[in-house]
């Protein structure tokens, strides 16, 4: 909204992320993590030996090797370039899942907390309702009903993310509604929507953050979920999820990295995503600042 | 294990104790075996590999202590064992065979269409002559109606109980006999949790047999297969029913652990392409399809070589009417290529390859393969999975997937009866939309005809030539029940492919 | 009416739009559903004819709005409806299932809470540490597994491997016979019933599953207690009591830890509505015959009557536990009580 | 001695590297003796106090010095040794008593607890115990608020219930840290009145910490001024009012307000007192307005038919104590809130038929503004100072903010390097600048400041107070001033309205008040604020300083 980004405001927050790295190493460790896994998202598909989809059934279900760094799986496809090319796909999911229910968890607890009233109570009838659900049972019945499609996972899980937002949107404007520094931007003229998105709904960000990163973590164990009982993506399609669910069969016959590898890269990535949300956290937050 | 009880694991639900119950699902098929009598039964014999199957030549007698067909050949009449006795201590009564086979023509679903196969169609057919005298009025004579009178869906019933526990609005007891089976079998259900065990205690006074060695045998649902194989591997179960192929490939040759790995007769799994989509009306196209599969991999990484392979064949024409035997197809690209081209379809197309996700321990790597093959030669295929309440309308009912796996397996073990039920067109399990008017005529004249009518032969090779040219289903491989067993022994492998405890020597 | 029998009765007034909402939900849902489970339960074999029959005793054979009706006058006097797969009233399958799921996640919560509390107060109590450190990249490593996968790898090491765990065969190994049913909880049940072999045979079996679920549980518990432990502890009246000579016990459980169990009580909440529905993994995974394993069988299968009943017991559960929260938070916390 | 504080250094270890907060301070305490600590925000009062208790922060550690207690050396002891002392030996009473209680546990339990804790009670005894200690600080009825939760108390109450947590063990020294902070004046002078008394009767020793000078006056035998974590100078109250050796006491003498004085004579040197523009015709009109909360049982009257006019150039003055109505009423002048009846008219139009949501677009939005009583709390944490002047130019003005900003900047003595700031790198005061600054970007007629200066230090009030009167002559705009404290609404204002209870109880000219109150409640008002001995003496030191 302003125009530019006064260099003090860069200046301090660059010292005071860097002061937060530095003072947590495991802050640190998740940014390092996830800014690989993002690089790996990216280039994924350059930096994998083989191509994840061919199988080949000779050298099928071959224990990690100089060749084949994961093993292969029991199609003789390549485990290594499956995990590597599955981050995207899961990355996509996550961040598409957590950026839909994001900004519409965001908007409607935005605007129940700041007018209240019968807004208020129908939204939070809505989330009620959502809430009343099991979380994952209603993902899997949203992904029964409609599909098993990587669209269909994705609104999945933005549907049962979005109450986490609405609430903590919602707390967080109510405490700021009547700040003192709202009633000055009432005064200043902006109107009750200007209020709410320029001057109120940027300072409740912060906590948002830290459940976007936190919700990112989950979307993924979510989708993984789904695969394990038959509702995520399709195969051949190589997803963290599917590969640990389809390889979990295969741990009791000791062919464990099928399982294990995804299983690591999938729990990696939720660390990350888990311990980002931390630091976020230690950054946003105002006390922590001098 | 000790004290002569056996522990089962399966992965599925037993949802009914009433097999003719619209709504029991598969797993329940084996309360039918082990709690209740049928007339007659088929024999016991000794497989090569030295493990049981049971002898689809010999029927032999269970509550039914001899039969013969009349002169005309208008009706058949058994003579009831004059001992049989239900788990109550009441006679078995010619009055309970009618009762129990009106049941079953008259409830309708699935026990009304197995009957329908014998030729068993409505309760006028069915007479009690006198107490231990019943009598078959057939409507024509057929080859199958006394082999399906051993099929689990023709138990006889303990009817007195029965109509006691009936109502006016349930006048056949299926609320009850859903939960307390009433019949005459080796074992009784002495306890059933649906979703957690079905336990069976022996029944010590069977009369349609020797009374079983075992006495409690406990059926343990282990949805998890990996579960399953390692309280199998642990031995804290002495059976593993229907075990992945992988494992009991695995598992085979292992110190105490026995797999009984048997094809399922009268069974193939086959690549279906389906006649209403635009290319496949094409044989040519077909064809090119049943080139391009690449057998030998779908066979060892979808079957671990378990099964009997269904392509190679050497001849177009079959030397005998043995099935299923193999296709005449194998994996050749170049032939595929060629083909499409002549077809007309170089560039190839799209198609929609579908699964059952409830299948998909052997579809998916299949399905993968096949893709995978299929876009060698520019077939662009997608899979889709559909999940299992979506699958039988999707496949059978409206038969409108394109391309899908297919699996049928007729427990009549006729060739004639699985062209009945899987090449005639509008027929359950022709999920090709497949119609060839020869076949049509063909299936028709051999179904009821015994085999060694002279005729039979030549209709039937006849009739595996066109399916082979035509290949409306490509058949990819015989599957085979795994089956492991440990500490106990008398496992034996049914059509029905279900537990049968009956001869369990623990 | 007391103030307290007041606020109860208002929580409940206050959970049933969200349960009107619940039922119109799962009803349109179901019916979202893939697949005809008339012609699923006809059977492979079925006929045109039998398939028709089957709908029109399912009732499926009327318009939605009517079938909706008709689902709502049995829903009010209480009839779930007939379980379609399992062939048994709903109302009787769940009462069977759930105490497995409860007995279940209420072992898992209880062991979740054993461990996270005390890690989360001794993170907070040493801010900073490498307690805090480890706590922290514990909890987040428990967090981070799949549920499904950390019930395989703990069944592979410490049954297959090991051989320490019994067999994952749900609640109870066959050489048991289940107790007698007073609470539906086995392990409570056996010791009524005098038996404690069979309690600590129900025991054992909890203890994988009950880990597994509890491992992905510590992370919010433990947060959420050293995030609040940590806000008590620098609050006022902690300073107060430290300066009138109060002990360290004292101040941190007696004060700074009484506090903080609010926001632990919610989360406590939110967790144990969030294990009911990991649950379907797990039980899937151990064999264990709770509504979890039932709900995705249903689901499969198209199960309406089944996948309804499931979704309504568990939103009730959930409008119970709010309740339960309420009443918990107006002991513990007296400025609840007014108003 | 009975303590003797020597050369106590107190250093925390941050982020930026160690501060040190405390540097070499020291004081001492005869027994019997009251000790005022006086100093401004941040010279390490509080700090100073915890180390005596040795309840600082982790982070924190006494990097030096000696305390020595009744002989025994403190920093010596081990913690739990420590723990012993406190509470019988040493207690502390700290402000925002309702914080400082348990807020889910009976007060009369945690007297009991503090009881038990130094076995001064057994589990049979501590009830009457409790009791008894509750009713040494005169709470009304005991038996019955020993089963209240601090909640259910109101902050009077609950500051007696802390000081009977301090009391309860009799310990022989007692540390106040501003304990009337957040207590309205009345309720001030009786909970000190009351510490000052038990102490006395006790024969205890105290140390009173503040930063009001007149309190540490009134209570104190001996005061130590601290500035910047060290003592600049200590003596007896009337000694060091008289004659302030140190410059920063002079300068702390000077500003705080007291009567007499000109907005200018608080300033260090003094300044002229701005002109105070004549009142011209009216501006604003009030009449019976009236605001209730709520409905039905829980209704409540904030507001209660209150009138007033405020003229051009005039300064109207609205005191009271705390919720009488007074930021209701501004933010109903304000549009901020809907009045439930009465008018409110500027230049003779009604202001209340533009709705209070829509009011941001109406056109007199721009001649009504506000100056917030926090200015942390008021200035958008994520917005620069520049940005947050700049908001009411773009949305209210046809300005453009560029200059603009500057021009505000310099009109209110914001250096211009200061306006890429954000609220968090700004000191208190500037934080007031940007905050009237923004107030006086859209040009208003009539500005309400809420308390302005209410979260300040006195020397930076006095500075902002002389702004303010400096810029309503140069601008002639007309000010309602909102206050509890009628010696600051002095200062500024031409007429004085004293509200209680949502009811205008006595209005007139800001001199008239102060002298001759008509309402007991005003005079009570008065009475309890108190004065620095100096103001009373009719500052002859001051004076002469001023030369
Ligand atoms: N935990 C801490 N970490 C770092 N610095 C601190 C800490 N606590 C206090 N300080 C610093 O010590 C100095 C003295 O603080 P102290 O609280 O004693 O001030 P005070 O005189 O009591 O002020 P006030 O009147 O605002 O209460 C301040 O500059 C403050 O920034
Ligand atoms: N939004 C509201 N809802 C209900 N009651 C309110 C609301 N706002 C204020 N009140 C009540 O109205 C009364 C007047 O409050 P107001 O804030 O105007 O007091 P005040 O004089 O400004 O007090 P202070 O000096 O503490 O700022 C109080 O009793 C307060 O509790
Ligand atoms: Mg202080
Ligand atoms: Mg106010
Ligand atoms: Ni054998």
């Amino acid at each position: 909204m302003s125009a530019t980004t006064p260099e003090t405001r860069e200046r301090g927050f660059l010292d005071h992320v860097i002061y937060v790295l530095s003072e947590n190493p495991i802050t640190a460790i998740a940014f390092a993590l996830f800014a690989t896994i993002v690089l790996v998202a990216v280039f994924g598909p350059i930096l994998a030996p083989y191509d994840p989809m061919e199988s080949n059934a000779a050298r099928a279900l071959q224990p990690p090797s100089a060749d084949h760094w994961f093993g292969t799986d029991n199609l003789g496809r390549d485990v290594f370039s499956r995990v590597l090319i599955a981050t995207r796909l899961d990355l996509m999911i996550s961040v598409a899942a957590v950026a839909l229910s994001f900004v519409v968890g965001a908007a409607i607890g935005s605007a129940a907390g700041y007018w209240g009233g019968w807004i208020d109570a129908v939204t939070g009838r809505f989330v009620d309702t959502i809430m009343a659900f099991p979380l994952f049972v209603l993902a899997m019945g949203i992904v029964a009903a409609m599909g098993n499609t990587v669209e269909n996972i994705i609104y999945a899980t933005a549907i049962i993310n979005l109450p986490f937002y609405a609430r903590v949107a919602r707390a967080e404007v109510r405490i700021r509604r009547n700040a003192g520094f709202a009633q000055a931007a009432r005064l200043s003229g902006n109107t009750d929507i200007q209020v709410l998105a320029f001057h109120i709904f940027p300072n409740a960000l912060p906590p948002m953050m830290v459940q976007i990163s936190l919700n990112m973590g989950w979307a993924i164990l979510n989708a993984a979920g789904l695969s394990f009982i038959g509702l995520g993506v399709r195969p051949p399609t190589a997803e963290w999820g599917i590969m640990v669910a389809e390889g979990a069969n295969f741990v009791v016959s000791g062919e464990w990295w099928l399982a294990f590898f995804p299983g690591l890269a999938l729990m990696t990535a939720v660390f990350a995503f888990n311990l980002l949300g931390d630091g976020l956290r230690d950054i946003f937050d105002p006390r922590q600042r001098t | 294990a000790s004290n002569g009880t056996v522990v089962v694991a399966m992965g599925q639900t037993i949802n009914s104790l009433d097999i003719h119950r619209s709504g029991t699902n598969r797993p329940s098929y084996q309360v039918a075996v082990n709690a209740y009598d049928r007339l007659v039964s088929f024999g016991t014999k000794t497989l090569p590999d030295g493990s049981l199957s049971y002898d689809y030549s010999v029927i032999e007698p269970e509550i039914a202590e001899s039969w013969e067909t009349t002169e005309d050949g208008s009706a058949i009449i058994f003579k009831l064992r004059r001992d049989g006795k239900f788990w109550d201590g009441s006679p078995i009564t010619a009055e309970d065979v009618k009762w129990s086979f009106d049941r079953a023509v008259t409830l309708g679903g699935f026990p009304t269409v197995q009957m329908k196969a014998g030729s068993l169609e409505k309760p006028e057919q069915f007479e009690a002559v006198d107490e231990f005298t019943f009598k078959i009025h057939t409507i024509r004579p057929s080859k199958l109606t006394v082999p399906d009178l051993a099929v689990p869906v023709a138990i006889v019933i303990n009817s007195k109980l029965a109509k006691a526990n009936a109502t006016t609005d349930d006048p056949w007891a299926t609320e009850y006999l859903h939960k307390t089976p009433a019949g005459s079998g080796a074992f009784k259900v002495a306890r059933w949790e649906p979703g957690q065990q079905l336990v069976y205690e022996r029944n010590d006074a069977w009369t349609s047999g020797p009374v079983p060695e075992v006495k409690r045998v406990i059926v343990r649902e282990v949805p998890s297969q990996a579960t399953r194989r390692a309280l199998f591997e642990r031995g804290d179960i002495q059976v593993s029913f229907d075990i992945p192929n992988k494992d009991a490939k695995e598992l085979s040759g292992t110190d105490g652990m026995t797999i009984h790995s048997t094809p399922i007769e009268n069974a193939i799994y086959c690549l279906c392409p389906n006649l209403t989509f635009e290319p496949f009306k094409d044989k040519k196209v077909r064809q090119a399809i049943a080139w391009s599969v690449p057998y030998a991999d779908i066979f060892q990484t979808a079957a671990y070589e378990r099964g009997v392979p269904m392509w190679g064949g050497s001849s177009a024409t079959p030397a005998d009417i043995a099935w299923p035997q193999p296709f005449p197809y194998s994996t050749d690209l170049d032939k595929a290529k060629a083909l499409l081209e002549e077809a007309g379809y170089k560039d190839g197309f799209e198609v929609p390859l579908s699964i059952a996700l409830d299948q998909s321990d052997w579809m998916e790597p299949t399905a993968l393969l096949v893709q995978e093959n299929l876009a060698k030669i520019n077939i662009k295929a997608t899979i889709e999975k559909i999940p299992g309440a979506n699958w039988r309308t999707a496949s059978l009912v409206e038969k409108r997937l394109p391309l899908h796996l297919e699996t049928f397996g007729g427990w009549l073990n006729y060739p004639c009866y699985y062209f009945f039920w899987a090449y005639l067109e509008g027929h359950l399990f022709n999920s090709s939309n497949y119609r060839n008017e020869e076949i049509e005529t063909l299936t028709n004249e051999t179904l009821h005809i015994p085999v060694d009518h002279p005729d039979y032969a030549p209709k039937i090779k006849r009739m595996i030539e066109i399916v082979w040219d035509e290949v409306p289903r490509i058949a990819l491989f015989q599957p085979a029940l795994n089956v492991g067993t440990r500490d106990m022994s008398g496992y034996e492998y049914w059509f029905h492919r279900q537990l049968d405890a009956r001869g369990f020597e623990a | 009416m007391g103030p307290r029998t007041k606020l109860v009765l208002y929580r409940t007034l206050q959970a049933l739009p969200a349960l009107v909402g619940v039922v119109i939900v799962s009803f349109i849902l179901t019916r979202m559903l893939p697949g005809d489970p008339a012609a699923y339960f006809a059977g492979p074999a079925a006929t045109e004819a039998s398939i028709a029959e089957i709908r029109a005793t399912m009732g499926l054979d009327r318009s939605l709005p009517v079938q909706f009706l008709h689902y709502v006058q049995d829903l009010v006097v209480g009839d779930l409806g007939n379980s379609l797969s399992t062939g048994q009233p709903v109302v009787e399958e769940l009462t069977r299932r759930l105490p497995a799921s409860l007995e279940l996640t209420l072992t898992a919560l209880l062991l979740s809470c054993a461990i996270a509390l005390p890690l989360g107060i001794a993170a907070a109590v040493h801010q900073g540490s490498w307690i805090d450190h480890a706590c922290r990249g514990l909890v987040t490593a428990g967090v981070s597994l799949p549920t499904f996968f950390t019930g395989i790898v703990l069944v592979y090491v410490f049954y297959y491997l090991l051989g320490w765990a019994p067999s994952p065969l749900g609640r109870l190994d066959f050489v048991y016979l289940s107790p007698p049913e007073v609470t539906g909880f086995y392990v409570i049940d056996a010791l009524l019933d005098g038996d404690v072999e069979t309690a600590r045979g129900a025991l054992s079996q909890l203890v994988l599953p009950a880990t597994t679920l509890a491992l992905f549980t510590l992370a919010p518990l433990a947060r959420m207690a050293r995030a609040a432990m940590l806000q008590a502890l620098s609050s006022d009246y902690v300073r107060t009591a430290r300066a009138a000579g109060l002990g360290e016990g004292q101040v941190v459980l007696g004060y700074a830890f009484q506090n903080a169990m609010l926001p632990v009580v919610t989360t406590l909440g939110m967790v144990f509505s969030f294990m009911l529905g990991a649950n379907v993994l797990v039980e899937k995974v151990f064999s264990w015959p709770g509504i979890g394993s039932y709900a995705v069988e249903a689901l499969v299968v198209s199960d309406y009557a089944a996948v309804q009943g499931f979704v309504l017991a568990m939103a009730i559960l959930f409008v119970l536990l709010n309740l339960a929260i309420d009443i918990i938070y107006t002991l513990v916390d007296p400025r609840t009580r007014e108003g | 001695m009975f303590l003797d504080v020597q050369d106590l250094s107190v250093s925390f270890s941050t982020r930026r590297g160690t501060v040190d907060a405390v540097r070499g301070v020291s004081f001492s305490l005869a027994k019997g003796e009251t000790l005022g600590i006086v100093g401004e925000s941040g010279s390490g009062k509080s700090v100073s106090s915890y180390a005596v208790m040795r309840i600082l922060e982790r982070s924190g550690r006494i990097a030096g010095g000696r305390i020595t207690f009744d002989g025994i050396d403190l920093t010596a002891m081990s913690d739990r040794e420590m723990r012993e002392l406190r509470g019988r030996e040493i207690s502390m009473v700290f402000q925002n008593p309702r914080a400082a209680l348990n807020p889910i546990r009976k007060v009369g339990h945690q007297i009991e607890d503090v009881l038990r804790r130094h076995n001064r009670a057994t589990r049979s005894t501590a009830k009457a115990k409790a009791i008894e200690a509750l009713r040494a600080v005169r709470i009304a009825d005991p038996e019955a608020r020993y089963d209240a939760y601090p909640f259910e108390l109101s902050g009077g109450m609950c500051q007696r219930v802390v000081i009977a947590i301090a009391l309860a063990c009799d310990p022989r020294l007692l540390i106040a840290d501003e304990p009337t902070t957040g207590l309205d004046v009345t309720t001030q002078k009786v909970v000190m009145d009351l510490l000052a008394e038990l102490t006395k009767s006790r024969g205890m020793s105290s140390i009173l910490i503040t930063h009001d000078l007149g309190l540490a006056a009134e209570y104190c035998d001996k005061i130590v001024v601290m500035k910047d974590g060290a003592v600049v100078e200590a003596g007896d109250p009337k000694a060091l009012f008289a004659d302030p050796r140190h410059a920063y006491t002079r300068r702390l003498i000077r500003a705080t307000p007291r009567p007499g004085a000109e907005v200018g004579d608080l300033l260090e040197p003094p300044a002229p007192s701005p002109v105070r523009p004549v009142p011209g015709a009216p501006l604003l009109q009030v009449r019976n307005l009236r605001k209730v909360f709520g409905r039905g049982a829980s209704e409540s009257v904030a507001v209660d038919g209150i009138s007033f006019v405020i003229r051009e150039g005039e300064t109207l003055g609205l005191v009271g104590e705390s919720g009488c109505g007074k930021s209701t009423t501004s933010a109903m002048i304000m549009r901020l809130l809907d009045p439930t009846g009465g008018e409110i008219l500027l230049d003779g139009r009604p202001l209340t038929d533009t709705p209070a949501a829509k009011f941001s677009r109406d056109p007199r939005r721009g001649s009504l503004q506000m100056v917030f009583q926090d200015a942390t709390d008021s200035i958008n944490p994520r917005f620069t100072a520049r940005q947050a002047i700049a908001d009411p130019i773009r949305r209210l003005t046809d300005e453009r903010p560029a200059g603009r900003v500057e021009e505000l900047a310099a009109q209110v003595g914001l250096p211009l390097t200061l306006l890429d700031r954000f609220p968090h790198q700004l000191s208190g005061g500037q934080k007031a600048r940007v905050g009237i600054a923004r107030a006086l970007a859209s040009r208003p007629r009539l500005l309400i400041l809420d308390e302005p200066t209410a979260a300040l230090d006195v020397s930076i009030q006095a500075i902002v107070l002389n702004l303010l009167a400096e810029l309503r002559a140069k601008l002639g705009v007309s000010y309602l001033f909102v206050s509890h404290d009628l010696h600051v609404v002095r200062l500024l204002c031409d007429r004085v309205i004293v509200m209680r209870e949502g009811r205008v109880v006595e209005e007139g000219t800001a001199e008239a008040v102060m002298r001759a109150p008509s309402d007991p409640y005003t005079r009570s008002l008065l009475d309890a604020t108190p004065m620095p001995p100096a103001a009373i003496a009719a500052t002859p030191a001051l004076a002469k300083a001023a030369e």
